[in-house]
């Protein structure tokens, strides 16, 4: 018997790693080509709109012709539609979103103020969504059709049918306002007290006040973690490298822990990212029942009143950060799964 | 009858060099004669299968059916594909689930908008030997064995009266028990109704048992040809002689380390040098293999290779 | 042919047999063809009518009672009546806007799966540009601009909601495509259109049904947030029922069966949408569960 | 502890928009400023007239159009003197710089030149103007302010703001809350308490909530329901008194642009006055009342300028008073040729087109949609279809005040103690140009009779004599019904009374606290003195501690849950 | 004592459409050091007779009988002490090295892993001991550090066979090693797997569809049909059962002329495991079928030459 001696491993060499960044740059190429898009869209969007924007501003206010078409050079409305969508991509690409109708301040100073707020109380509720509905899911997908399964699906389907804003407003009267024997032991709205106290008081303050908003947001968004979770892991259970850690004497906790989790967990992580602008239009709802000062509650404002630059602003800088968000995810994704990573 | 000249096809994928999958051959199939191409995974034989078909376009060179060489035009490709049909590797996969046994087979005549549907299924059936047909007629494929789903299969290909019929790897995944079912009736097709085949597969016992001239391949070229009993009793090429010594019955066995190159590298000189035998025990003419290129192979029906060591 | 009728019937038997092992599903289906039923047959009983203002005569945010079994609104309107009227609205929303989202998800999912090369790349690159926009900010942004009508309403939600149902039917034809089969029927001389028509449409059908389901359910939910957010359509829904109570004061006065019976109607059907997609999903495609 | 600071909260459910009095347009902000800067007059508490605030005495030369102020000595809170230039500047950085008219700018309109020596301030008018004392524009510190470079985008956030009124801003928390201390050195006298909050909902629900719960102690401009649901709470004092807004039907008469050109699609049978008549007559004012705003409001038989203001309030009386009759509606439909078609519909005596209007509201407000509800019904009795049309505020704006593509709109007024520019908003001048540009018009009223009426008004400085024209300008407006007044919607608040001791409306008698004209109730404002500042802190820690507690034991309940599972776990698979 | 003992081994899968006989009464023995090597077509068992070998079929599944691994019983063990027996005692190559191996985990981590779980090692040592073992598969050390999918199919498979090794166990099962590998490469591995069992003195129970590949690895075979063993005997005989002979027809030898041009297969179609045939299963597929075989069931007989078979013909020869 002879085996040939070619070095067969001299072929076998290591990979050299530069795919990533050749795939970062694409991923973020095409992020920018989106937000082109999402640019030159809502640009005509905004467009599309029947009445004149001036107007709005006079609303009710006895203004002159001549200030009117004062307002409507400053707002640049007077020009040719070429013309204004030329000055619209150089405001935007250089971060000027315009100025507020209703606030008559630039709008990313509004929304420089109040993005910390929508930060805290999202990250936040999305943080403990995640890690619940990972929790949960990987237990309930384990064990299909245990009472933990059947429990924690059951919980997670109701709550996800139920609106938020519904959900919101029963917490915000049972738990703030409290009912019968259950007293109204969380604030009526915001982020803080007016008397808020210094140092870690004030981080209690916050904490307190960020209860019902963030479990709000945590019980809608929760399930849909639960259930990716649950069937990524169920896709796990009958795969051969569960089997074999099986014969290899694993503990099932174990097994569950070290080898289908970390699987499972790709795939949901993508979801999670995918559908943050899922939860970014949740807190439109619970800012606005909660009072909290945050995008939403602008958003929302922006459009109650209406507010066109104010509402175009906003949207575009959420869906831009949603848009940067899913390419970060892609490209922590691309690091994370080892498949994709040299792939 | 049906014929590849200097065929090559190349998969572009981006960011990296392209993947030479077959890189110039030169085959032809013959009136009533049954083909087998053999050759390691991966060196490109489904690829020419797919070519010759005209589901893959070739980067060079040109596949002509009776002289003619094929056109990619949708109608005159549809054209051809009456007169070639092809049989895959996985009989439960190339019959769509949802599609009952009679709607896979009239699936071509429907295409084609054959008069007598029924007839033509029916006689297709049995003559893929699913006897009587209409027992067949409305069964869905998850109810069939292995074998009965490729004799749909191949029913399929016949219901359009093709000249010649492209098997890639027809009894790959069929048990062993089964598989010779499946190989008489290629012979027999062969032998009633006059039918080219061109077998592809990495089983030198098939060739053995049904081709009458075998093209080994090696990555994406032929590296030697001719009718069936020569190559396989005194195969030329050191490949040839590997693969033919690793099969259980041969006394002495080759075994070639790693896996056939990857086609977005292909060694210059003769392509099979870092793996050959010959060359390894430190033959004199190694030299000339790692850089002196080897002519392709025409498409003959002498037994011929291509090794410098000839 | 008759025999296939009887092995159509038969195989819609199976499925019925597979359905009916989901218990959940099975009473979402329930359910969910009771609230149909209902919606459907509403004229028969009431009439738009229930929802007049100037007829309502009754003691206003009366409590339950035999006479209103489920309380009155503000302007003394019975709830249970309007909940049955209403239900008229959100249903049709939730059917329509999920069907403009199948049709609109299924033609591009099926082009983006089934095309290779640059016309695959776009449609897919305007899909997943859709995907990331935060759904219900630009349903919103939408019924603002167009106001809020039901058409309007169920064109910002059928226009916001396609992209998952494409991205699902793009994944599931290229997996399909990927079936010998489609190579089969491709060297068999099948077009573009034979082989999506035959073979890939019908494939992703049952998966497709049970997406729908699904989508029905958000669109309800949708439906009743942008009422609530005060983009409604114009007739009595369960979301604009909600907006009511909320407009009302109902929650600050203690009404709370005008809070509690659109709100708990929208869950239970939802639910029962829900729950049913669900089955579907399981037994039509058990490989492709995912979430909701 | 006696010196716990005496803090009131006050509820708002609109956020400030800006503190800066140059931009502010919202209630909620003219309100704080009103608090916080001296004015050139303040309404009187009783009379709602004029009177001394920052000016102490003026004078007006005979052709009226001289104005001379003396201004008060007193001192800005920080110390510096108040002068006439501080005023001066005030007005002529309104007149010169377009930044800063976008809050106050027609009150500076008529102003040919503004001018200061020492404490005499004079202004010289364009022409003679009546309510040139109920000058709406706070009088800001001139040390501070001029160095504002461009006061377009001041946002007045420096604390403590220099003030000269009763209160400076010290803190603001954007869409959260603005936070007031008392000015110890305010002309006046320092208020009777240390601290004012004005906190904002977004939810008018959850304010409620805080009301009853204590989270604040007042809150002004209850929609009906909202006021309706603190009944019953022993600790609220309910305040339910007139309002001083207006809430009518403004009505497509025959629309027309300044130059007399018709404009708009608006329907030809409005141009009736009988057709105009007849609706009125179908409209069910008590009902309206009753649904609508909950009882909480007054119907209205007179014309814009709501009871409140008594003076100028006219009502009808006699034959000239329209009540609900639906009969006479018709009768008088039927009289004037409108015949009912097959379908219960009338159509126009000439047949052309039936009686089919729209109704243009509001979207997004609840009482405008139920309000559509009402009138659609009761139109339908007349044989008038009525369908509501939505409309967003800025369309809503742009087609009942400017294009006229309407017919019948919802329209509403809140009136000033001076009700000079409501009465403006029906004068022909007000109706757009040809072009399209707004004049601000709620009605596209142009009447001979009324112009008149109105520049006769202006220069009459007697103040019962003037009122005597100003009734008769709303009588016509209610005979000849351009618009159609509904109700006057009550002022609604609510306060705690175990917070706040008393407070002083105004006018004094059944008047308005939040959000009234001049700062009086919430410089008379004495708190209740219990510290329950900290008894309440006790119970937030408490519940702190508690949600911890819990916290901690259901983590450790399902640490051990896990840890018992494993051991379970042990001996199976 | 044998080191792996099988005694009348029954397995039955309980599905929604009833139970499926899918190992019937098979009892086999296999000595320590020795190498032996089950064959049938799809379907006929094979895998599950592995798998119950250490219990890990899927809970739906009711065993019987007795399996003595080392003279204890594995189908009486407790969890614990099964847990030990696992890869410590008796390790397995599954079929598709492809999904065998965690797609997430480095190679190297995966080796060490039974080590460390079995506490014959710390995290050092094991890392340390998985290099040596992938050398020993002739596989370079940076490829611990490398993920599954960097891996060729070959390569995989070669590093199942270290993994296997890692515990240094007494038996090693392998279901269908080579199944989906090349024809070069399913060379290279069975080399491997020869030459390991001869220098470590492990025993082998070798699972294929391919009666060449095991012919060529095994000291004895035992052929399988339709949950049963219907022959067993050294690998270099000549088969008596019909099935047995239909299956080594179907892998023609190169060279030899009967099957040139002459495919031999076997007609019929697999049985279905809920409706098994009356008589012996095979009947209605055998070429030399007697009209008793569909009545009367033929237990394993002996046939000559260390040999049994399960087969009428068989019995009257040897009468
Ligand atoms: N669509 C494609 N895009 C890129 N590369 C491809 C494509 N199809 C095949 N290849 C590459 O071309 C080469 C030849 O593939 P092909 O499928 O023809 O081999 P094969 O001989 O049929 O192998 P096997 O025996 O495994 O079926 C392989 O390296 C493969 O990776
Ligand atoms: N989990 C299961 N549930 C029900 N039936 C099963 C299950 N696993 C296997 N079977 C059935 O048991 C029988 C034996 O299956 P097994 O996998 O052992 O066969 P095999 O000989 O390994 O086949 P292959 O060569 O295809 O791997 C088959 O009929 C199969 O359908
Ligand atoms: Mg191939
Ligand atoms: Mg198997």
């Amino acid at each position: 018997m002879t085996i040939a001696p070619p070095a067969a491993e001299a072929i076998d060499e290591q990979p050299a790693g530069r795919g990533l960044l050749r795939y970062a740059l694409a991923k973020v190429g095409g992020a920018l080509l989106s937000i082109a898009m999402v640019i030159v869209a809502t640009f005509f969007a905004f467009r599309l709109l029947p009445g004149d924007p001036v107007r709005a501003l006079a609303q009710g206010r006895n203004m002159t012709p001549e200030q009117l078409d004062l307002e409507r050079h400053r707002l640049g409305l007077d020009k040719s539609l070429a013309e204004q969508f030329v000055h619209f991509v150089n405001q935007t690409v250089h971060f000027d979103l315009g100025t507020s109708y209703e606030y008559k301040r630039p709008v990313l100073d509004l929304i420089g103020e109040r993005i910390g707020s929508t930060l805290l109380l999202t990250g936040t509720a999305l943080v403990m969504a995640v890690s619940l509905g990972i929790w949960q899911g990987a237990r309930a997908g384990w064990k299909p059709g245990s009472r933990f399964d059947k429990f924690s699906t059951g919980v997670s389907l109701v709550l996800w049918s139920v609106p938020t804003f519904w959900l919101g407003l029963l917490l915000l009267m049972v738990f703030a306002a409290g009912i019968g024997p259950i007293p109204g032991i969380f604030p009526t709205r915001g982020i803080e007290s007016v008397d808020a106290p210094d140092g870690f008081g004030y981080v209690l303050d916050v904490a307190k006040h960020m209860v019902l908003p963030c479990l709000t947001m945590v019980a809608v968004v929760y399930a849909q973690y639960l259930l990716v979770m649950r069937s990524s892991v169920l896709d796990e259970v009958g795969q051969d490298y569960v089997t074999t850690a099986r014969a290899k004497g694993l503990r099932d906790d174990e097994i569950r822990r070290r080898h289908a989790v970390p699987n499972a967990l790709l795939p949901t992580v993508t979801l999670v990212f995918m559908r943050i602008g899922f939860v970014v239009g949740g807190a439109v709802t619970v800012e606005a029942i909660f009072s909290w000062p945050g995008l939403g509650q602008l958003f929302y404002e922006a459009i109650r009143v209406p507010d066109f630059t104010l509402m175009q602003g906003t949207f575009l800088l959420i869906t831009v950060s949603v848009i940067l968000m899913n390419t970060l995810a892609d490209v922590v994704y691309h690091l994370l799964d080892p498949r994709v990573r040299s792939a | 009858m049906l014929e590849a000249t200097s065929l090559a096809v190349e998969f572009a994928s981006r960011g990296r060099r392209p993947a030479r999958a077959v890189d110039g051959v030169n085959l032809s199939v013959g009136a009533g004669e049954i083909v087998a191409l053999v050759g390691e995974s991966g060196c490109g034989k489904t690829t020419l299968a797919r070519t010759l078909l005209g589901l893959e376009r070739p980067s060079s060179g040109t596949v002509s059916y009776d002289g003619t060489p094929l056109s990619y035009r949708a109608k005159a490709l549809k054209a051809y594909r009456r007169q070639v049909q092809l049989v895959l590797q996985d009989p439960m996969g190339s019959l769509n689930p949802r599609q009952t046994v009679y709607e896979a087979v009239a699936e071509g005549p429907r295409i084609h908008g054959l008069p007598d549907e029924e007839k033509v299924v029916a006689e297709a059936l049995s003559r893929a030997g699913l006897r009587p047909p209409e027992r067949f007629f409305l069964r869905y494929p998850h109810e069939l064995s292995g074998g009965q789903r490729q004799r749909v299969v191949i029913a399929g290909a016949l219901a359009l009266n093709p000249k010649v019929l492209i098997a890639d790897e027809p009894v790959a995944s069929l048990d062993a028990s089964v598989r010779g079912e499946i190989l008489a009736l290629l012979l027999r097709l062969r032998d009633e109704l006059g039918l080219s085949a061109l077998v592809v597969t990495h089983d030198l016992g098939l060739a053995w048992n049904i081709a009458d001239r075998v093209a080994v391949m090696y990555l994406g070229r032929i590296v030697e040809s001719g009718p069936t009993e020569q190559i396989l009793k005194s195969p030329q090429h050191p490949y040839t002689q590997a693969l033919l010594s690793v099969l259980p019955e041969s006394p002495a066995r080759i075994v070639l380390t790693g896996e056939p190159p990857d086609p977005t590298r292909i060694p210059g000189g003769c392509r099979f040098h870092p793996r050959c035998q010959v060359v390894a025990s430190g033959n004199p003419i190694a030299d000339k293999c790692r850089t002196d290129v080897l002519p392709i192979l025409p498409a003959s029906d002498a037994a011929q290779a291509a090794c410098h060591l000839l | 042919m008759s025999i296939t009728w009887t092995r159509r019937r038969l195989a819609l038997g199976r499925f019925w047999g597979d359905f009916r092992t989901h218990r959940a599903g099975v009473i979402g289906l329930a359910i969910l063809l009771l609230a149909v039923l209902l919606a459907v047959i509403a004229p028969l009983f009431i009439d738009a009518g229930v929802t007049n203002v100037v007829s309502g005569t009754r003691e206003k945010l009366a409590p339950p009672s035999w006479a209103d079994p489920l309380g009155t609104d503000e302007s003394g309107r019975s709830v249970l009546l309007m909940i049955w009227w209403g239900s008229r609205t959100s249903l049709l929303i939730g059917f329509l806007a999920a069907l403009l989202s199948m049709v609109i998800g299924t033609v591009l999912g099926i082009a983006a799966g089934h095309f290779r090369g640059w016309i695959g790349a776009i449609v897919m690159r305007i899909t997943d540009w859709f995907l990331v926009l935060p759904s219900l900010v630009t349903a919103l942004v939408l019924a603002a601009i167009l106001g809020g009508s039901t058409v309007t309403i169920i064109a910002a939600i059928g226009v916001t909601s396609w992209p998952s149902t494409a991205r699902l039917i793009r994944a599931q034809t290229l997996a399909v495509e990927a079936r010998p089969y489609i190579e089969r029927s491709q060297a068999l001389g099948g077009g573009h259109w034979h082989i999506t028509t035959r073979h890939v449409l019908p494939n992703v059908a049952p998966l497709l049904l049970a997406s729908t389901t699904l989508e029905v359910a958000s669109a309800i939910v949708t439906e009743s947030t942008l009422a609530f957010l005060g983009v409604s359509a114009n007739k009595t829904s369960w979301g604009t029922m909600l907006r009511g109570s909320y407009d009302w004061g109902a929650a600050t006065s203690g009404a709370w069966w005008y809070i509690l019976v659109p709100g708990l109607c929208i869950v239970i059907v939802v639910m029962a949408f829900t729950l049913c997609g669900r089955a579907l999903e399981t037994v039509l495609n058990p490989r492709l569960r995912r979430a909701v | 502890d006696p010196a716990a600071p005496k803090v009131i909260r006050v509820g708002a459910t609109q956020s400030v928009d800006s503190l800066n009095p140059f931009l502010a347009v919202r209630l909620v902000s003219s309100s704080i400023h009103r608090w916080m800067y001296g004015f050139l007059t303040v309404p009187d508490p009783k009379t709602l007239q004029p009177s001394p605030d920052l000016a102490e005495s003026w004078t007006t030369s005979p052709d009226g159009l001289t104005w001379t102020f003396k201004i008060r000595q007193a001192k800005w809170s920080d110390g510096q003197p108040i002068t006439a230039d501080d005023a001066a500047w005030t007005f002529n950085k309104m007149i010169t710089d377009d930044g800063a008219k976008t809050a106050n700018g027609p009150a500076v309109e008529n102003f040919a030149g503004v001018t200061a020596s020492g404490q005499e301030l004079t202004i010289k008018l364009k022409a003679p103007q009546a309510s040139m004392l109920d000058n709406p524009v706070p009088i800001m510190p001139k040390h501070v302010w001029e160095k504002v470079a461009d006061i377009s985008k001041y946002e007045a956030t420096d604390f403590p703001a220099v003030t000269s009124g009763p209160y400076i801003a010290v803190e603001q928390k954007k869409d959260q809350y603005v936070k007031l201390k008392a000015n110890p050195d305010y002309w006046r006298g320092a208020p009777k308490i240390d601290e004012l909050q004005v906190i904002f909902y977004d939810n008018p629900a959850a304010a409620i909530v805080g009301l009853k719960k204590g989270d604040i102690d007042l809150i002004g401009r209850l929609a009906p329901p909202d006021f309706d649901a603190l009944k019953g709470d022993s600790n609220i004092v309910q305040w339910n008194e007139q309002g001083r807004r207006a809430t009518y039907l403004q009505i497509n008469h025959g629309a027309t642009t300044s130059d007399d050109k018709p404009i708009g699609d608006g329907h030809p049978a409005l141009k009736d006055p009988k057709v105009r008549e007849a609706l009125h007559y179908a409209i069910d004012k008590q009902k309206l009342v009753d649904e609508v705003q909950n009882g909480l409001a007054v119907p209205a038989d007179g014309s814009i300028i709501p009871p409140m203001y008594k003076d100028f309030f006219w009502q009808a009386s006699g034959a000239e008073k329209v009540s609900f009759d639906l009969a006479k509606a018709n009768k008088i439909l039927d009289d004037a040729g409108y015949k009912k078609g097959a379908d219960g519909v009338r159509t126009m005596p000439d047949g052309s087109r039936k009686l089919q209007f729209r109704f243009s509201i509001h979207t997004d407000t609840p009482i405008e949609e139920k309000l559509a509800e009402y009138l659609t019904g009761w139109f339908k009795e007349l044989g008038i279809t009525l369908t509501t049309k939505r409309l967003d505020s800025s369309k809503f704006t742009e087609e009942t005040g400017t294009t006229a593509l309407f017919d019948i709109a919802i329209s509403g007024w809140s009136v000033n103690p001076d009700p000079e520019e409501v009465l403006a908003t029906h004068l022909c001048s007000r109706r757009p140009t040809a072009s399209g540009e707004g004049g601000g018009t709620e009605s596209f009223y142009c009447d001979p009779q009324y112009e008149a009426l109105y520049q006769q008004q202006l220069k009459e400085l007697d103040r019962p004599k003037r009122a005597d024209i100003i009734k008769k300008m709303e009588e016509r407006l209610y005979t000849d019904a351009p618009v159609i007044a509904l109700y006057y919607p009550n002022d609604l608040e609510g306060y705690r009374k175990d917070r706040i001791a008393s407070i002083t409306p105004i006018p004094e008698d059944k008047g308005i606290l939040y959000g009234g004209s001049g700062y009086w109730p919430f410089y008379t404002l004495q708190a209740v003195t219990k510290d329950a500042g900290t008894d309440e802190g006790g119970s937030s820690t408490g519940v702190i501690v508690g949600v911890a507690v819990a916290a901690v034991v259901l983590l450790g309940a399902g640490f051990l849950f896990t840890r018992r599972r494993k051991t379970v776990a042990d001996d199976r698979e | 004592m044998s080191l792996l003992e099988l005694d009348s081994l029954s397995v039955t899968y309980r599905i929604a459409s009833g139970d499926v006989p899918a190992v019937r009464d098979v009892s086999l023995s296999l000595e320590a050091g020795e190498a032996l090597g089950v064959v049938g077509e799809s379907g006929s068992g094979k895998s599950t007779l592995a798998m119950a070998l250490l219990r890990l079929l899927p809970r739906d599944a009711r065993t019987s009988g007795r399996i003595m691994l080392g003279g204890e019983d594995v189908l009486a063990m407790k969890w614990g002490r099964l847990r030990a027996v696992r890869w410590a005692e008796a390790s397995i190559v599954f079929q598709g090295a492809q999904h065998g191996l965690n797609p997430v985990q480095r190679i190297g981590d995966q080796i060490a892993e039974p080590l460390l779980v079995h506490k014959l090692a710390g995290p050092a040592k094991a890392s340390e001991r998985a290099v040596e073992l992938l050398q020993q598969v002739g596989l370079p050390a940076w490829r611990a550090r490398s993920y599954p999918h960097e891996l060729s199919g070959g390569q995989r498979q070669r590093v199942m066979i270290a993994m296997a090794l890692a515990c240094e166990p007494q038996l090693i099962i392998a279901d269908e090693p080579t199944t989906a590998l090349d024809l070069m490469v399913q060379a290279q591995v069975l080399t491997l797997i020869k030459s390991l069992i001869a220098s470590q003195g492990i025993s082998l129970l070798m699972i294929s569809h391919d009666l060449s590949v095991l012919a060529d690895t095994c000291d004895r075979l035992a052929v399988m049909y339709a949950g049963r063993l219907v022959e067993t005997g050294p690998a270099d005989g000549v088969f008596r059962h019909p099935y047995s002979q239909a299956l080594a027809a179907a892998f023609p030898t190169v060279g030899d002329p009967a099957s040139r041009l002459a495919p031999r297969g076997l007609g019929g179609d697999p049985p279905d495991p809920q409706q098994l045939p009356s008589g012996c299963v095979f009947h209605p597929r055998c070429p030399v079928a007697l009209e008793s075989c569909s009545s009367v069931d033929v237990e394993l007989r002996p046939a000559g030459d260390r040999r049994t078979a399960a087969c009428v013909l068989v019995l009257e020869e040897s009468c």
